[in-house]
C-alpha cells in the first residue's frame, strides 16, 4: 500500500476539525473539575448544544446566533445538574448520568422538526494572501472561526486558571472547599458558575458538530464524543494545553483509521474502529500510573459534595 | 488606650445547644486579650461571630465606636478584623503567595505581593518563601502563612484560635515575639487558648467562658495557672496522681522502620526503632506532619512494611494486615475520628463491627451476628458513657467527644495487648479527655502496652512513662518522661534528637 | 428562606416515601410535557404507568424486559455502594453474549441438558473477564474505571461487529451478519418458567441474584465491607478491607451478572447475535440501580417500573403517536426527581429567615 | 418461540372473531415498525414517506400508525404483537433484523397480514418485499465513472452484508464499463447512521484523491462534505440536493409508496396473499432523481438509456463475463446472476482493491 498518498497537511486540517468539539467540551469540563465537581453529563450537554444551536441558527439564519444559542442551551441543562448537585447535594456521578440520558431524549424531542434542514453555512477564514499560501495557508489560515476560538479558549482558560484571581479562587474551591468556605468564598455559587461554563463549552462543542462538522441535525449525532472529552481531561492532567494535545491525538487517530481504510489496509475495519478507544485507555493508564503525580494534579475535592458546616 | 471592640450581649443558639449566652466584654487597642475556656465553652462560636462567619441571634458589637455586624468575613476584614484559624484555611497544592492572595480582599500584583511577603515576614521574624507549595511546608511554617496573610491587610484586631497547639516550644517563643511586636504597634490580639502558662506569659487581660457564658475576667499576670484553670472548669482542679512504673517484658518492637509516604506532601519514616513493654505508656510527641500518620499506618497494618520491621511478642508482623494484627492483640486508634476511625454515615453498631469483628467474634464464616454486634456496641456506649439516643444513630451525628469516647472505648474494650493511639483527646472537651486518659491508664495498669502519639505535650507528660519525639520522620531515643524539661523536649522536637541527654528508657 | 438541616438518623419514612414523591412529580411534569405536545396527559400516563401492569399481554412481557435490567442493576449496585463506578455494563453484556454464544456455536449440533448451563457459565466468564480489565487497570495503574469501562463498551460493540461478520456468522444465513438462532435450537433455547409474567430462566436467576445480594448486604461481612468502602475508604482500609479486593469483587460480580444477562438475552428474547444485539440494557440498568436506591428490593421494583414504562412508552407511540424521545425525556425526568428528593432522607427542610 | 405465544394467540383469536364481524365498516388499519427515527432522512424516512402516501391515497379508508426506533429482537416482537392486538390488519416491518420476530408473531396472529422488508423468510401471512437498489447503483456507477477526473471513486459503506456488497459490485462494474482506469476506495464505517463518522469518512476519502463519493449509509453528511470540498456525490434513499446543490449528480430514490398502496389495496378488496416482491427501476420501487446540470449531455443520455434498458428488463447489471476478486469465474459470458446468488453475495468482483471484511 502506498502511504505516500497520505497528505499530512490535509490530515492535520481534518483532525483539527474532528478534535475541536472534543476540545471545547474538554476545556469546559476541565474548569468544572478544577472547581471540584465531576460532571459526567458532557454528552447530554453536547447534544443539547447541538440541537439548540441548530434551531437558533436556522431560525435566525445566523450560525453565530446559533453558537450563542448552543452555549445558552448547554448552560441551561448544566444548571439542572448544578442545582441538583450543589443545592440538593445529589450524587454527582448519578446526576451526570441522568443528565446524559435526559439530554439525549430532550434533544431528540426538540429537534423533531429540524431533521433534513440545511443550516446556514459558517464561513471559513479567508485572508487575502495568507489563506492562499501553500501549506502554511492551509495549515494556519483556512479554518472556521470556532477552531480559532477553541485555541483562544485554551489560552484563555490557562490564563484564567493560572494568572487571575478568579481562577485562583476556583482552583481553591477544588483543592479544599472547607478552607475556601472559611475564607469567605461562596463555594456553591462558584461551582455553580463553573458548571454553567462547562455546559456552555459542551454546548458549543455540540453546535460545532451540528453546524460545521456535519452540518445537519440528527438524533444522537454527538455519538459518544462527550465521553471522550471526559477522558481527555484526565489525560490532560487538568492542564489546558495538554487537553489540546489529547483532543488532537484522538482526532488524529480517528482520521488516521479512516484514511488507512481508504488506502486499502487489510486490517478489518471493525478492529480499526476500536483503536481510538483502546488508545484512550492506554493513555489514561499511562497518565494515572504515577499515583503521587496524579493525585497532585487532580483537584483534591473532585466529586465530593460540599456542605457548609456552620 | 481606648476601646477597640465592645461586645454587648451576644447570643447564639444551635438546635439543642445555647452556644453563646449574653456575652459581653471589651477589647482595648493594642492589648493581647485572652479568651479562655474549655473545649465546648463557646469560644469558637464567639470568634466566628466577630469574624462574620456566624451571625448572632441577638446582641451587638461596636468596633471603634461604630456598629459592627459583619454578614461575611469580607466585611470583617474590611473593618480591620482578621483571624488565624486553628485548622488552617490553606490549600496544599497552591503556593504561599497564592494562598495569601486568596485571603486578601484586594490583592496587589504577583510581583508586588511577593516582595511584600518577604518584607513583612522578615520584619516580624517569620521568614517565608512566597513561591513554595504549602504542601511542602512544616506546620509551623503554614501558620506563618496564615499570620502573614492577616498582617498584610493591616488588621486592627487579630484573632488567633489555639495558635500554639501545633508548634514546637521554640516556635512558640518566636510567635510570642511576633505578637508582642504587633501589640506594640497598636494591633489588638484576641488570643484563644486553654494553655494557661502561655496566657500568663503573653496576655494583658483574660475573659473566661464556661458553658457559653462569661464567668470571669482577670489579669493573667496576677493569677496562677491553677486559679485560672479553676475559673475555666468552675471547680477544684484534681491533679493527676503519679503512676508507678514497673515495666514488664517487651511486647512490641519496631526495628529500623522506614516507610515512604503515599501523600505527595507526607513525611517518609526513617529508621524508627523502639521497644514497648508490658504496662508501659510511651508518649510520642512532635509536631503534626512529622511522620505520625505514617507511623500509625505502619502499625495498624494499613501500610505494609518489611516483615522484620515490626515484631509483636516475638512474631514478625510487618507484612500482616490490620485484622491479622488485631487477632494477635495489636489494636490502633487513628487520629481522624470521622472517616478513618469511624465511618460517618454508618450506625454505631456498624462502627463497633468495624474493628471488633475479629476479637469479639462478631462474625461466623463471614456471616454477621447482629445480636452480638449490638451487644458490643451497647457495651461500649455504657462503659464509656457515650451520649447517644441509640446505637442505630450515624457516627457523624455524635459530637466529637462522644464519638472519640466511642472509638477509644471500642479498642480498649477488646482487651488489646498493645494499643496505639494518635491524638486520643484532640478536640475533645475536658471531661471526655479525662475519661479517655483514665481508660488508657487503666488499660496499661492491667498489663497492656500503650503507645500514645500526640501533639499535646501536657497530655503526654501527664500520661507517659517514657517519651520520644518524631521529627521529620525520625524518632529520638525514648527517655523516661519524668523530669524532662520543656527545653529538652523543645530541642528534641526541633530535630536535634540526640541533643538532650537524659535518662534513657 | 429554605434551609437544610441534617437529620441524626436517616429517615425511614422518607426512604420509602421519596420514590413515590419522585414518581408523582414525574407524572405531573411529564403530563404537562405531554399536554404541550398535544397529547392527552391522562391517557399517556395511564398507558405508560398503569396499563403495563393491568393488561395480561403487557404483563407477560414485563419480566422479559425487566429481567436483564434487574440482573445487571444488582451487580452494579454493589459497586456503586462501594464507590466503584462500573459504567460499562453494556460492554460486559455484549461480551457475555459473545463468549457464551461462541461456546454454543462451538458445541452446535450437540444435545444435552448441560449445554445451556455451560453457555451461561461461559457468558458469566465473558462479562467477568471484560470487567476485570477496568478492575486491573484501576488496581494496578489507578486508571479511572468510569472511563475505562465506558471505552470498552465501544470496543465490545466493534468486536461484536467483527465477530458476526466473521467467525460467528450463520453459515446458512445468506452471508447476513448474524449468528445462528439460539432460541430456535432445543439445546440452546432459554426455557420460559412462568409465562403470565414473562419470567424465563434469566428472570429466575435475576431473582436469585436479588436474594443473594440481599443476604450479602444485610448478613455478610463482605457486604459490610462493600458498604464501608463506599462510606469511607479510609475507615475501610483501617478495618482491614483490601480496597483492591473490593474493586475486583464489585467489578467482577457486576461483570459476571451483566455477562449472564447478555447470554440469557441471547438465548431467549433476542435469539441471535447481530450488530444490533445491544439495545442499551447496560446503561438503563444504571438508572434502575439508582432508582432502586441500590437496595435489592428497590431494584426489583425499579426494574419492573422501568420495564413497564418501556412497554407503555411503545404502546403510547402507536396508540397516541407520542414521540419515542418524549418517553426518554420522561425517564430522565424520573431519575432527576428521584435524585432531587433524595435529600429529604438525610436532611429536613426548614423555613427560616436570613442566611446562616 | 414461546416468548409471546400463548396469551397472544388467545388474544388474537378474540380479535379475529370481532374483526370478522365488523370487517366492512372499519377502516383498514396499517401499522409500520421502523428501525430508526423517522427523521433520519434515510431508510426510515423513505418508508414513512410511503406511509404518508398511503394515507393520501386512501383517505378515510385507511388508518396508519407507527412506532419508531424499535430495536431488533424481543422489543420488535412485542411491538408487533401489540399492534396486532390493537387490531391492525396489515403490519409492515421495515428492517432486515425484524425477520425472525415477524415470523414468530405472524404465527400467533394468522389473520393479520405481515410484510417484511429485505428478508427471505415467508409464511402464509408473511410477505416479503425489497428493492433492487443495485440497479440504481449501476446507473450512478456509470455516471461516477464518467465524471471522475482522478479516476478514484470513494464508497462509504455500512456493513459488509450482501445488500451493500451488491451495490459496490454493481457500481464498480458500471464505472469500469465506461472508464477502465477507475479505482474504488471503500471505507466501512460499521453504522447505518452516524453523521459525524460519515462526514469523517467522506473527508478521508477526499484526501485520498477521490472526486466522486457514493454512499450506502443513511445520513446526508457525506453530501454536505462533498459540497464543501467541491467534489461530486450521489443522494442516498432520497433527493439530497438541498445538502449539495452543486455536489449532487443524482440520487437513488427509495420509493415504497407504490408497494404500500398496492398491498393495502389488496387488503381492502380482500385479495391479499403472501408474495415475494423484489422490484427495481422497472416497477418504480427504485427511482433516479433528476440529473444535475453538471453531468454532460452525453453522459446523461447514456444514463437515461441504461435506466430504460434496466427498466425494460433488457439489461441486467450482473451479466457475465464477471470474475470474482480472486480471479475465478463467477458468471460466464452472457450469463446473468440469479436472485439466489445475489441474495447471498459475499465477494467483490475482480478489480476492486481491498479485502471484503469477513
Amino acid at each position: 500500500m502506498d502511504f505516500s498518498s497520505l497528505n499530512p497537511v490535509a490530515m492535520i486540517v481534518l483532525l483539527v476539525g474532528a478534535a475541536t468539539p472534543i476540545l471545547l467540551a474538554a476545556l469546559g469540563e476541565l474548569v468544572v473539575e478544577k472547581s471540584g465537581v465531576l460532571n459526567l453529563g458532557v454528552e447530554g450537554m453536547m447534544i443539547i448544544g447541538a440541537v439548540t444551536g441548530f434551531i437558533v441558527a436556522t431560525e435566525t439564519a445566523s450560525p453565530y446566533a446559533g453558537m450563542l444559542g448552543s452555549m445558552v442551551g448547554g448552560a441551561l441543562v448544566a444548571m439542572i445538574f448544578g442545582f441538583l448537585t450543589q443545592f440538593l447535594r445529589s450524587n454527582q456521578v448519578a446526576t451526570g448520568l441522568a443528565l446524559t440520558l435526559f439530554g439525549l431524549g430532550l434533544a431528540a424531542l426538540l429537534g423533531g422538526d429540524y431533521n433534513g434542514i440545511k443550516p446556514p453555512p459558517t464561513p471559513r477564514l479567508n485572508i487575502e494572501g495568507l489563506s492562499d499560501l501553500p501549506i502554511v495557508g492551509e495549515l494556519l489560515f483556512s479554518y472556521d472561526p470556532v477552531i480559532y476560538f477553541s485555541i483562544f479558549l485554551v489560552a484563555a482558560v490557562w490564563y484564567f486558571l493560572n494568572r487571575t484571581r478568579g481562577g485562583l479562587i476556583l482552583r481553591a474551591c477544588g483543592e479544599n472547599h472547607d478552607a475556601a468556605h472559611s475564607l469567605g468564598y461562596n463555594v456553591v455559587m462558584i461551582r455553580f458558575g463553573a458548571i454553567m461554563f462547562g455546559g456552555a463549552c459542551a454546548g458549543l462543542g455540540g453546535a460545532y458538530v451540528s453546524l460545521i462538522r456535519v452540518p445537519q441535525w440528527t438524533e444522537g449525532m454527538t455519538a459518544g464524543i462527550g465521553w471522550i472529552a471526559l477522558a481527555i481531561v484526565v489525560f490532560a492532567s487538568w492542564k489546558p494545553w495538554r487537553a489540546i494535545l489529547g483532543a488532537y491525538l484522538f482526532g488524529g487517530i480517528t482520521i488516521l483509521q479512516l484514511s488507512l481504510q481508504a488506502l486499502g489496509i487489510s486490517i478489518s475495519a471493525a478492529y480499526l474502529s476500536m483503536t481510538p478507544y483502546i488508545v484512550t485507555i492506554v493513555v489514561l493508564v499511562i497518565m494515572s500510573a504515577d499515583r503521587k503525580r496524579a493525585s497532585l494534579n487532580a483537584p483534591a475535592c473532585l466529586g465530593r459534595s460540599f456542605h457548609a458546616s456552620n | 488606650m481606648s476601646v477597640l471592640l465592645d461586645i454587648q450581649g451576644l447570643s447564639k443558639s444551635y438546635p439543642g445547644v445555647k452556644a453563646n449566652d449574653d456575652i459581653s466584654f471589651q477589647i482595648q487597642e493594642g492589648e493581647i486579650h485572652a479568651l479562655l475556656g474549655e473545649n465546648g465553652a463557646g469560644k469558637s462560636t464567639l470568634v466566628k461571630m466577630i469574624y462574620g462567619l456566624v451571625r448572632p441571634d441577638s446582641g451587638a458589637m461596636i468596633l471603634n465606636g461604630e456598629k459592627f455586624a459583619p454578614p461575611k468575613p469580607f466585611f470583617a476584614r474590611q473593618k480591620g478584623v482578621s483571624m488565624v484559624f486553628q485548622h488552617f484555611s490553606l490549600f496544599e497544592a497552591l503556593t504561599v503567595a497564592e494562598n495569601i492572595t486568596l485571603g486578601m480582599d484586594v490583592a496587589p500584583s504577583r510581583k508586588e505581593l511577593s516582595a511584600q511577603i518577604r518584607k513583612v515576614s522578615n520584619e516580624y521574624g517569620l521568614p517565608l518563601d512566597p513561591d513554595r507549595l504549602i504542601g511542602d511546608l512544616s506546620v509551623g511554617e503554614r501558620q506563618r502563612v496564615e499570620i502573614i496573610r492577616c498582617l498584610l491587610q493591616n488588621p486592627r484586631l487579630l484573632i488567633m484560635d489555639e495558635p500554639t497547639s501545633v508548634l514546637t516550644p521554640q516556635e512558640v517563643e518566636t510567635l510570642f515575639g511576633t505578637l508582642r511586636k504587633l501589640s506594640a504597634n497598636g494591633v489588638a490580639i484576641l488570643y484563644i487558648s486553654h494553655k494557661l502558662d502561655e496566657i500568663k506569659a503573653l496576655c494583658d487581660h483574660a475573659t473566661v467562658l464556661r458553658m457559653g457564658k462569661v464567668v470571669d475576667t482577670c489579669i493573667p499576670a496576677n493569677e496562677t495557672a491553677r486559679s485560672m484553670a479553676e475559673m475555666m472548669i468552675g471547680g477544684e482542679l484534681e491533679m493527676p496522681k503519679p503512676r508507678e512504673f514497673n515495666p514488664g517484658e517487651a511486647v512490641l518492637e519496631i526495628k529500623n522502620l522506614s516507610l515512604d509516604s503515599t501523600d505527595p506532601f507526607g513525611t517518609n519514616l526513617k529508621n524508627v526503632s523502639l521497644s514497648l513493654r508490658k504496662g508501659e505508656i510511651m508518649g510520642i510527641g512532635g509536631v503534626a506532619g512529622n511522620g505520625q500518620d505514617e507511623l500509625l499506618a505502619s502499625l495498624s497494618g494499613e501500610r505494609l512494611v518489611d516483615k522484620e520491621m515490626i515484631v509483636l511478642k516475638g512474631a514478625a508482623i510487618g507484612r500482616l494486615g490490620p485484622n491479622e494484627r488485631r487477632k494477635l492483640g495489636l489494636l490502633t486508634g487513628p487520629e481522624e475520628r470521622l472517616g478513618h476511625a469511624a465511618a460517618p454515615a454508618m450506625s454505631l453498631a456498624d462502627n463497633a463491627l468495624l474493628t471488633g469483628s475479629i476479637r469479639m467474634g462478631l462474625a461466623n464464616k463471614g456471616f454477621l451476628k447482629h445480636r452480638k454486634i449490638d451487644e458490643f456496641a451497647k457495651h461500649i456506649v455504657k462503659e464509656f458513657d457515650v451520649r447517644t439516643p441509640s446505637i442505630k444513630v450515624m457516627a457523624k451525628a455524635l459530637s466529637g467527644g462522644n464519638l472519640q469516647k466511642f472509638v477509644i472505648g471500642r479498642e480498649v474494650l477488646q482487651s488489646p495487648e498493645v494499643l496505639v493511639v494518635n491524638q486520643p483527646t484532640w478536640g475533645v472537651d475536658a471531661a471526655a479527655a479525662a475519661a479517655i486518659r483514665r481508660a488508657i491508664q487503666e488499660l496499661a495498669e492491667s498489663g497492656a502496652a500503650v503507645l500514645v502519639v500526640s501533639q499535646d505535650l501536657d497530655e503526654l507528660m501527664e500520661m507517659s512513662d517514657t517519651f520520644a519525639v518524631l521529627a521529620e520522620g525520625a524518632m529520638s531515643k525514648p527517655q523516661i518522661a519524668e523530669g524532662l524539661t520543656i527545653d529538652e523536649i523543645g530541642l528534641m522536637m526541633g530535630g536535634q534528637l540526640e541533643g538532650a541527654q537524659h535518662a534513657e528508657a | 428562606m429554605l434551609r437544610l438541616e441534617p437529620r441524626q438518623k436517616a429517615s425511614n419514612m422518607m426512604l420509602y416515601f421519596t420514590p413515590l414523591i419522585a414518581v408523582a412529580l414525574t407524572m405531573v411534569v411529564g403530563g404537562a410535557l405531554f399536554a404541550m405536545l398535544g397529547i392527552n396527559p391522562f391517557d399517556a400516563i395511564w398507558i405508560i404507568f398503569f396499563d403495563p401492569f393491568l393488561d395480561s399481554f403487557n404483563l407477560s412481557q414485563l419480566f422479559i424486559k425487566a429481567a436483564p435490567l434487574i440482573l445487571i442493576a444488582i451487580g452494579l449496585s454493589l459497586g456503586f455502594r462501594a464507590g466503584v463506578w462500573n459504567i460499562g455494563a453494556e460492554g460486559q453484556f455484549i461480551m457475555g453474549a459473545l463468549v457464551g454464544g461462541a461456546t454454543g456455536l462451538a458445541l452446535w449440533g450437540m444435545e444435552g441438558w448441560w449445554i445451556l448451563p455451560f453457555m451461561a457459565i461461559m457468558g458469566a466468564v465473558g462479562g467477568f473477564a471484560w470487567a476485570m480489565i477496568p478492575a486491573i487497570l484501576k488496581i494496578r495503574f489507578n486508571a479511572n474505571e468510569i472511563l475505562v469501562s465506558l471505552m470498552l463498551v465501544y470496543v465490545a460493540q466493534n468486536l461484536l461487529s467483527a465477530m458476526v461478520i466473521g467467525p460467528l456468522r450463520d453459515p446458512d444465513g445468506f452471508n447476513f451478519p448474524e449468528s445462528r438462532s439460539f432460541s430456535r435450537n432445543d439445546a440452546t433455547e432459554l426455557p420460559m418458567i412462568f409465562e403470565p409474567l414473562g419470567l424465563h430462566v434469566g428472570g429466575v436467576v435475576a431473582l436469585i441474584a436479588l436474594a443473594g445480594a440481599f443476604i450479602l448486604l444485610q448478613r455478610h461481612s463482605l457486604g459490610f465491607n462493600i458498604k464501608l468502602t463506599g462510606d469511607s475508604p479510609r475507615a475501610a482500609r483501617f478495618a482491614g478491607v483490601n480496597p483492591s479486593i473490593i474493586i475486583a469483587v464489585c467489578l467482577g460480580i457486576s461483570g459476571a451478572l451483566a455477562g449472564l444477562a447478555g447470554l440469557f438475552e441471547l438465548t431467549g428474547p433476542a435469539g441471535k447475535l447481530t450488530t444490533n444485539f445491544p439495545v442499551g440494557y447496560g446503561f438503563t440498568a444504571i438508572i434502575v440501580a439508582f432508582l432502586g436506591r441500590l437496595h435489592p428490593v428497590g431494584i426489583l421494583l425499579a426494574g419492573v417500573v422501568l420495564a413497564g414504562t418501556f412497554i407503555g412508552g411503545e404502546n403510547a407511540q402507536f396508540m397516541l403517536q407520542l414521540p419515542s424521545a418524549a418517553v426518554r425525556v420522561f425517564q430522565g425526568m424520573l431519575l432527576f426527581f428521584l435524585l432531587a428528593v433524595e435529600i429529604l432522607i438525610s436532611y429536613r427542610i426548614r423555613f427560616s429567615k436570613g442566611a446562616s | 418461540m414461546k416468548f409471546t405465544k400463548t396469551l397472544a394467540t388467545a388474544a388474537a383469536m378474540g380479535l379475529a372473531l370481532s374483526g370478522a364481524a365488523f370487517a366492512d365498516e372499519d377502516p383498514i388499519k396499517a401499522g409500520f415498525i421502523y428501525v430508526g427515527p423517522i427523521g433520519d432522512l434515510g431508510w426510515t424516512w423513505t418508508h414513512d414517506q410511503g406511509r404518508l402516501a398511503l394515507e393520501a391515497e386512501y383517505g378515510d379508508r385507511v388508518e396508519t400508525s407507527f412506532v419508531e426506533s424499535v430495536p431488533e429482537g424481543a422489543d420488535a416482537e412485542r411491538v408487533m404483537s401489540q399492534m396486532a392486538r390493537a387490531g391492525m390488519d396489515i403490519i409492515f416491518t421495515t428492517s432486515f433484523g425484524y425477520m425472525d420476530p415477524t415470523i414468530n408473531v405472524a404465527e400467533d396472529f394468522p389473520d393479520v397480514a405481515f410484510a417484511h422488508a429485505t428478508g427471505f423468510k415467508r409464511a402464509d401471512n408473511v410477505a416479503t418485499y425489497s428493492a433492487r437498489f443495485y440497479e440504481g447503483r449501476y446507473v450512478i456507477g456509470e455516471i461516477a465513472g464518467a465524471m471522475t477526473e482522478t479516476n478514484k471513486i470513494g464508497y462509504i459503506a455500512s456493513f459488509p452484508i450482501p445488500e451493500v456488497v451488491r451495490g459496490i459490485n454493481s457500481a464498480y462494474l458500471a464505472a469500469k464499463s465506461v472508464n477502465p482506469d477507475v479505482e474504488f476506495k471503500v471505507v466501512w464505517v460499521y453504522t447505518w447512521f452516524d453523521p459525524g463518522k460519515e462526514a469523517d469518512a467522506a473527508n478521508a476519502l477526499i484526501e485520498q484523491g477521490v472526486d466522486v463519493i457514493m454512499q450506502h449509509t443513511d445520513s446526508p453528511a457525506a453530501m454536505t462534505i462533498a459540497e464543501e470540498k467541491g467534489v461530486y456525490a450521489f443522494g442516498q434513499a432520497s433527493d439530497m440536493s438541498a445538502f449539495g446543490p452543486n455536489a449532487q449528480l443524482t440520487a437513488i430514490l427509495d420509493n415504497w409508496a407504490p408497494y404500500y398502496i398496492d398491498r393495502v389495496g389488496a387488503v381492502l378488496d380482500g385479495t391479499w396473499e403472501s408474495t415475494d416482491v423484489w422490484d427495481g427501476i422497472g416497477a418504480g420501487m427504485v427511482g433516479i432523481a433528476p440529473f444535475s446540470d453538471n453531468i454532460p449531455a452525453d453522459v446523461q443520455a447514456r444514463a437515461t438509456a441504461t435506466i430504460a434498458a434496466i427498466a425494460s428488463g433488457e439489461f441486467q447489471p450482473f451479466t457475465g463475463p464477471i470474475n470474482k476478486q480472486d480471479g475465478s469465474v463467477w458468471l460466464a459470458a452472457g450469463e446473468t446472476a440469479d436472485d439466489g446468488s445475489l441474495a447471498g453475495l459475499n465477494f467483490y468482483v475482480e478489480g476492486i482493491d481491498g479485502e471484503l471484511p469477513q
